[in-house]
């Protein structure tokens, strides 16, 4: 189905606060953790809007992983609350888009949780692996070319949209 | 709305640090470099070796000039680490300072990955992400934040004092609130300190009554925080201030009022004194104790508790009428810009070692009772006796008792050495009694500690060298009758020794407070996973915390010493000063904004905004923004159902633009 | 109630009066103990030394009998045994290697085993099942002005403090005491009774066995209650070795359940007494008004 | 000067927006004098044939409504964007996918066996798929081939302006019309609707709580409505604050929450994510089960919130790991 | 004892295998676990004991006609043999093996359990002594002669 070495990818949204200075700590402690994550640093995980993690899924990622301060740690009081709010009803819609319950996942992680940063993204790589790619990036093209000169790859990226030449006569 | 990018204005300069090892050691950081030659708007592509140094600063102020060069990408360490290093060197360049972005490849990447290839390909990626994000940047002028000039120094400990004189003394008004009825903290309670033996009072007084005598410092004894508002240099600080049924201003501490209590002598736990003495209902903390107030204990004190007593006290203070029964509790509010935390520490519960006895036989005490036996105001006038009045012949010490344990605490409360060492000196000093100290490894690390270690040697006491692992009182020998037995394992001289003693003190280690959990939400900071407050950077800086403007000093931070806990407190000191004195701090520009024609006043945002930055504009029937309130947490921004709501630094585009880029890479 | 029960070799050996007195006392209680047909030997100390993995599928054994019995607990007098069934259990539970051995052999038997079924010991049952309120009601006979030193052993408690405080267990203490007796304060009462020690290197293991006697008698105890039939036996089979080495230690040491069942009026013959070396002294005579 | 040519056509359609334009009324003749319609196969009895027959943007404009389900909607879409200056998709279904859109939950293998095979409606003897070619009294019969997905028309050919609505009101219908022929149209790809959402003109914007939290939500047949009050703050989900507003609010006119059919704002690409993460954040709970049960009250999320935008969402279809597996051949 | 506890795991962690397995110190470990339950770094103590104990009879350089090993050796064929132990039994094979003058020395142990009716000369067994036999030697062990599980 996908290339022996094919490797899941995880675009990680992780809260400046917490969860990315607990990476950071990781790092400080040379931890070792799988290599398959790809972190943006958003100021706090109330700030992860629901089509980002849409996005990254249409964009080619196998997996999200939500990194937020434990309830009542938040910096901004409660913006993980709204974090959590969300991601319960974002996971009821992902699973009618038919998409697996592991590959978005939220995790509260504080800034002295530099092992769990490790451990989480670890088990989370592992869980992907038997899901196999979502590889939507590719999947889109390939469902586009039912139609003649179908609209390239999904409006996601928001390019196709915008730069349409007319063909105009 | 979008601004225009086509690939003409762009022009991006984009560097990758070796780190010399560190990042070099693990990604291939030329190939990197050549990777991203290939991206659109990309017009310079180098690596070196230390970016953040002087000369890789240097060589972006070069390229900006020379290749016109309008966005600059770094990709190196932490932005918590360098960003601002980096965001100076491109605003010294001419560049808004804004027009930047970095690439966490060393903690999130070469420290973390073993496998090179894949290490690599993570750092392209992530190198991507931040080329294409750069391009919707926009400059940006940070704000300027007022720091309100006054300091809260919460905690009366000799951290807390230090603080708030080092400020005061600065001209600096200062807040001290205390828990307890006076200050003075665990230190009151020592008779020496060590390595210099002088006496714990002498030096501690002075300082206690500068702080009385110091017109730039507010002391609340007896108060506690109760609600933190407001971020940095504006804080809005409501402090409970318990009543103490005495009127400060009016009582001189005459303890006349004590002398008249109903209750001829003590008869509740005096906890100055660690309940090895009784005191009234009334009393006074210690007879140096600042402010020289009594103090009526609620829950004691019979009109209090049934209103039915002759109030012998009152009459006691005819002339002054400090005696004032109707106090209430209050809630005072306070406007601070800066807060220095040094809430201390707790002693490990000796109890919870059951085999040691603590509880269970009278004669074994813990290090800060024998503290309060030999210090000359203590309840015994300094004599070292023990339960049943006797002098004991023979004392033992056990170290590490609840620390360097996984089953209570890991870590190593770093004082409990030299304190017991100074402990054993002055009981043999006093009682002639022969000492021996059961020790695991004995660590006296500061100025003039070691040779302290050899003057307790000198000094007679026997150093054993083993974890206690039972204090009995059952006898196997004659000579064991009637003593309190150790068994230890004496790991030097290869034995299980029965070392019988009269007298046995616990050197319990050190713990958070019980309740530094709340108080550290109080101020919005966190924990470590042991409980201490987590410091921003253990090396680089350990007074202050991720909260602008709040800092820690002293124990609450970790188990330190005397003259650590000074030196913290000084830091704190200069650090508050500095921000104060500069009068502003900068904040970063991240602020959320509304777009007023894409608003439709749906109202969707105001409840969601914690700081109430958030309002309807009454004219227009649209939402705004307060920029100052807005701390930019950005879950507005997520949460705006028609998108009017954007954020500086973290718009929808270039985190959209930093998706595609870590995902368009193999 | 009922609990299957694992009597272990030493209660049909050297301990059979742990057992002659264990079920009359039980069965007063109203407690029904179904003894497991076909048990094997749990291993005790010895076996482990040879060999772990078949130490735990001989044990593994004698769990999968009891789950088959479908009651709710297995019972286990001996201290060793408990140990032991209880230690296999850890074991099976953290160790997947071992877990597949024994799995193996068990299915080899035709033998299942879940790993659900707790082990535990009649004191936990007696105290926190039956209840001392129900066991004061049975007290025919109080032992009042008999002075009884509680002595647990290491086993029971340790490593695993399931039921009891590892360092100052109080079931028996207050067993007793329901019975009457006066319970005396035996800062001993989980110390070694050198086991095993005893019978291969006597010098080192009787030393051990004599500290206890000594201080039992020191702290004016007039008998010794153990749980253990290992302790039992050392502590009441070498009185002469001991009187000769280190001097008299003139103290009787018997089970908790005989002085339940003296307690609750049953014949001395019927709760084995008579199978102790050192023989107890009839009990104290009841004050007058009783 | 001949008046310039318009052309009608509705692909996977309800027809509603054909009866938009009649709905113009009198307003119609204004219409007529202004343009003259060539192609207006549900009004009149037009060929495939008059539109091949011209040449190529011949037509001033074509007013396309309805999604692209089938190759023979694909082929009429690229035919009259061929034979047009400025194609306009008109409707929601032709913006976004619309109603028919919501097919996009399943696969096309699923609805296939769904509808021909499974349905309980069928006879035993009833289970059998149509076929693309088949032979029936002596002739041969084609039927067109069924996407797999349903796509909005710019997933199938480039379009100039969007008019939304389901359908677009009349006024709207209007002003497009009018727009097109005025000198300075705007920029090719334009909503031709307000940028701004719903409330922007609800009558009951002023009723709506400034600190509005959502204890649990109720559907529209589970209580009675206050025909004042903020549908949202009677805990009915209205997708008001996420839509575009243009339509006067007629739904709410009606007492019925809006369902979202003028689509999102220009400034959000997935309207079925930003209201998911506007209204789930003012969920009062802050527990996960007290959430969950909240979240309950919704109990089709993806319908919901994607009733008229699913092919525009970000994932536009389900993405299952069976969907994943059909091939095109299929 | 040769070496104390401390000792021994300090020989073990330097790797001086047969100072360890030869010494007489692991085998005088009663396993009354009070170690383990004490030790500062939660180390289990006890269980490394068995397992050198272990490794020192399956490569057989236990100390010769030192009671303890012998007595678990023998305790291992009776419960191999008959699926239960016979204390009495078992301390007659011990005495016999390990110093037959025990036997006389403890004459007086003999007389007491006469006497208390405790004096057994039948073997106990169980009836399934096959299952139990197929069950034990079903063990993988017997291949991995020279790897037994390492102390843990």
């Amino acid at each position: 189905m996908h290339d022996a070495n094919w490797e899941p990818r995880i675009v990680a949204f992780f809260c400046n606060w917490c969860t990315y200075t607990a990476a950071d700590l990781a790092g400080v402690s040379r931890l070792k953790y799988a290599p398959n994550v790809r972190i943006v640093r958003l100021m706090c995980s109330g700030r992860v809007d629901p089509q980002f993690i849409l996005a990254a899924l249409a964009g080619g990622a196998d997996g999200v992983l939500i990194g937020g301060c434990h309830i009542g740690d938040c910096h901004y009081v409660e913006g993980n609350l709204k974090t959590l709010r969300r991601f319960q009803m974002l996971k009821r819609m992902l699973a009618e888009f038919g998409i697996e319950d592991q590959r978005v996942r939220l995790e509260w992680i504080s800034a002295s949780e530099g092992d769990k940063v490790r451990s989480v993204i670890n088990e989370m790589v592992e869980q992907l692996r038997p899901l196999g790619a979502l590889a939507l990036r590719e999947q889109f093209k390939e469902w586009g070319r039912e139609v003649a000169d179908g609209q390239p790859v999904s409006v996601a990226l928001g390019e196709a949209k915008q730069e349409t030449e007319v063909a105009h006569v | 709305m979008k601004t225009n990018l086509t690939n003409g204005d762009i022009r991006i300069g984009f560097y990758i640090c070796h780190c010399g090892h560190n990042i070099g050691g693990v990604v291939d950081c030329t190939a990197v470099a050549h990777e991203i030659t290939g991206l659109p708007g990309v017009v310079v592509s180098r690596d070196y070796k230390y970016m953040c140094s002087d000369p890789g600063q240097e060589l972006i102020r070069n390229d900006i000039r020379e290749h016109a060069l309008n966005r600059i990408v770094v990709a190196s360490c932490s932005p918590l680490l360098h960003e601002h290093t980096f965001r100076n060197a491109v605003e010294a360049g001419g560049l808004n300072r804004y027009f930047f972005q970095m690439v966490n490849i060393r903690e999130h990447d070469s420290w973390v990955h073993t496998d090179h290839a894949k290490a690599t390909t993570k750092a392209v990626a992530l190198a991507r992400a931040a080329v294409l994000r750069v391009r919707f940047h926009r400059a940006l002028e940070t704000t300027r934040v007022a720091i309100h000039p006054d300091v809260l120094v919460v905690g009366g400990g000799i951290s807390g004092i230090h603080a708030a004189l080092t400020l005061a003394n600065a001209g600096k008004k200062v807040y001290l609130v205390e828990r307890d009825p006076s200050i003075g903290g665990h230190m009151a309670k020592f008779d020496k300190t060590f390595p210099t033996l002088d006496c714990a009072a002498c030096i501690l007084t002075p300082k206690m009554s500068a702080v009385r005598a110091n017109k730039n410092i507010k002391l609340w004894t007896y108060s506690e925080v109760a609600k933190v508002d407001g971020y940095v240099g504006n804080y809005t600080v409501t402090v409970r201030r318990k009543p103490r049924y005495v009127n400060e201003e009016l009582c001189i501490g005459c303890q006349e009022c004590i002398e008249a209590c109903v209750f001829k002598e003590g008869k509740y736990p005096d906890e100055f004194n660690v309940g090895l003495s009784k005191r009234k209902p009334i009393y006074i903390p210690f007879p140096q104790a600042v402010p020289q107030v009594v103090v009526i204990d609620p829950e004691r004190c019979l009109q209090l508790k049934s209103g039915r007593c002759k109030k012998t006290c009152v009459e006691a203070c005819a002339d002054r009428q400090a005696i004032d029964f109707t106090q209430k509790e209050e809630m005072a509010e306070i406007k601070v810009g800066n807060i220095i935390v040094a809430t201390g520490f707790k002693l490990f519960d000796a109890k919870r070692i059951p085999q040691y006895g603590y509880g269970l036989y009278p004669n074994v005490v813990t290090s800060i009772e024998l503290e309060r036996l030999v210090t000359s105001s203590g309840p015994t006038g300094g004599e070292i006796i023990m339960r049943d009045g006797r002098t004991p012949q023979s004392v033992a010490f056990v170290l590490c008792v609840g620390s360097r344990d996984f089953r209570t605490n890991r870590w190593c409360s770093r004082t409990c050495c030299m304190h017991s060492m100074k402990l054993a000196q002055l009981v043999r000093e006093h009682t002639g009694a022969d000492v021996t100290v059961f020790y695991l490894d004995i660590r006296a690390p500061g100025k003039g500690c070691e040779e302290f270690y050899d003057k307790s040697l000198k000094d007679g006491i026997q150093f054993v060298r083993g974890r206690v692992a039972e204090v009995t009182d059952w006898a196997l020998t004659p000579e064991e009758e009637g003593k309190l037995v150790i068994r230890a394992e004496d790991t030097l001289a290869g034995v299980v020794r029965r070392i019988p003693v009269d007298m046995i003190v616990l050197a319990v280690g050190m713990e958070p407070q019980a309740d530094s959990q709340a108080v550290r939400r109080l101020f919005n900071m966190s924990c470590g996973s042991e409980g201490w407050f987590l410091e921003k950077h253990p090396k680089l800086a350990p007074v202050s915390t991720f909260t602008d403007g709040v800092f820690i000093a002293g124990c609450c931070q970790g188990p330190k010493d005397i003259p650590d806990s000074i030196a913290q407190a000084g830091a704190a000191a200069a650090e508050a000063m500095a921000l104060i004195d500069r009068g502003y701090i900068e904040q970063e520009p991240n602020t959320a904004y509304v777009v007023e024609e894409d608003c439709s006043g749906c109202k969707s945002c105001l409840p969601l905004c914690p700081y109430t930055a958030i309002t309807l504009d009454g004219t227009t029937q649209k939402a705004t923004i307060n920029a100052a309130l807005c701390k930019g947490c950005g879950t507005c921004v997520a949460a705006c159902p028609s998108g009017s709501i954007r954020q500086h630094l973290f718009e929808d585009d270039e985190i959209f633009s930093e998706i595609e880029g870590v995902l368009t890479h193999a | 109630m009922k609990y299957a029960y694992f009597p272990g070799c030493s209660l049909k050996g050297l301990g059979r009066a742990y057992e002659e007195s264990l079920l009359p006392v039980m069965e007063k209680l109203g407690v029904e103990l179904v003894e497991l047909n076909d048990w094997n030997c749990c291993g005790a100390t010895a076996y482990m030394s040879v060999d772990e993995t078949k130490a735990c599928i001989l044990a593994a054994r004698n769990l999968a009998i009891a789950e088959k019995t479908g009651s709710r607990d297995l019972v286990t007098p001996c201290s060793a045994c408990y140990l032991v069934l209880n230690k296999t259990k850890h074991y099976l539970k953290d160790s997947p290697e071992i877990r597949g051995s024994v799995q193996r052999a068990l299915e080899g038997a035709g033998l299942r085993y879940s790993g659900e079924m707790p082990v535990r010991h009649p004191l936990d049952i007696l105290v926190h099942d039956v209840g001392l309120d129900v066991i004061r009601e049975k007290v025919v006979r109080p032992l009042t002005g008999l002075k009884v030193a509680p002595y647990y052993g290491c086993q029971v408690v340790r490593p695993y403090a399931t039921f009891d405080d590892a360092w100052n267990p109080t079931t028996m203490d207050r067993l007793l005491a329901t019975l009457g007796a006066e319970v005396v304060p035996y800062p001993l009462k989980t110390k070694c009774c050198g086991g095993s020690l005893t019978g291969t290197l006597p010098d080192t293991g009787l030393r051990l066995t004599y500290i206890l006697l000594k201080e039992a008698v020191r702290r004016g105890a007039d008998v010794i209650a153990t749980i253990c039939p290992l302790c039992q036996f050392n502590l009441d089979a070498y009185h002469d070795q001991l009187t000769r080495q280190w001097g008299p230690v003139p103290i009787p040491t018997v089970y908790f359940t005989q002085l339940m069942g003296l307690a609750f009026g049953l014949p001395e013959s019927q709760l084995g007494l008579r199978r102790n070396f050192v023989r107890m002294k009839p009990l104290p005579a009841l004050p007058a008004r009783a | 000067m001949s008046k310039p040519k318009i052309a009608f056509y509705w692909c996977a359609a309800c027809g509603g927006c054909e009866e938009a334009v009649v709905d113009l009324a009198e307003d119609i003749l204004g219409v007529l004098d202004a343009v003259d319609i060539v192609f207006w196969p549900v009004a009149m009895d037009f060929k495939k044939s008059d539109i091949t027959a011209l040449p190529d943007g011949a037509l001033f404009a074509t007013l396309l409504n309805g999604a692209i389900r089938s190759s023979e909607q694909e082929e009429m879409a690229q035919l009259l964007r061929r034979k047009s200056q400025h194609l306009i998709a008109y409707g929601a279904c032709a913006c976004h996918g619309g109603v028919p859109g919501l097919a996009n939950q399943f696969s096309r293998e699923q609805l296939l066996r769904f509808v021909y095979e499974e349905a309980p409606t069928l006879g035993e003897d009833g289970r059998s798929r149509p076929q693309l070619e088949s032979e029936a009294n002596g002739h041969e019969l084609e039927l067109p081939r069924l996407h797999q997905a349903v796509r909005a028309l710019d997933q199938v050919v480039p379009v100039d302006y969007y008019v939304p609505g389901c359908p677009p009101t009349p006024k709207l219908t209007q002003e497009a019309l009018a727009m097109l022929l005025s000198s300075n149209p705007p920029p090719r790809g334009s909503v031709l609707a307000p940028d701004t959402a719903l409330c922007d003109e609800c009558p009951r914007k002023s009723s709506k709580p400034s600190d509005l939290s959502f204890a649990g939500f109720r559907r529209p047949h589970e209580i009675l409505l206050d025909p004042e009050k903020c549908l949202l703050a009677q805990g009915v989900v209205c997708c008001g604050p996420g839509t575009r507003g243009g339509c006067g609010a007629l739904c709410v006119g009606g007492n019925m929450p809006c369902s979202g059919c003028f689509g999102p704002t220009s400034r959000v690409r997935d309207q079925g994510a930003k209201l998911l993460s506007s209204l789930c954040a003012n969920i009062a709970a802050k527990d996960e089960a007290g959430i969950n049960l909240a979240l309950d009250g919704i109990p089709d999320p993806l319908g919901t919130f994607y009733r008229y935008a699913l092919p525009h969402s970000i994932l536009q279809r389900n993405v299952s790991q069976a969907a994943r597996a059909e091939t095109l051949s299929l | 004892m040769e070496h104390s506890p401390r000792q021994i795991m300090a020989l073990v962690r330097a790797d001086f295998k047969d100072e360890v397995l030869r010494s007489r110190s692991i085998w005088l470990c009663a396993s009354c676990y009070a170690c383990t339950v004490e030790c500062p770094r939660e180390i289990r103590i006890t269980d490394i004991m068995y397992a050198l104990k272990q490794r020192a009879i399956l490569e057989g350089i236990y100390p010769k006609r030192f009671p303890i090993p012998i007595l678990a050796k023998e305790f291992f064929k009776m419960v191999h043999s008959k699926g239960r132990i016979t204390e009495t039994l078992l301390v007659m094979r011990l005495f016999l093996r390990a110093n037959w003058r025990a036997v006389l020395s403890s004459w007086r142990q003999g007389i007491g359990l006469i006497r208390t009716g405790r004096f057994v000369l039948r073997h106990e067994r169980i009836e399934n002594r096959a299952q139990l036999a197929g069950m034990l030697d079903s063990d993988l062990h017997d291949e991995r002669r020279i790897t037994p599980k390492e102390a843990a």
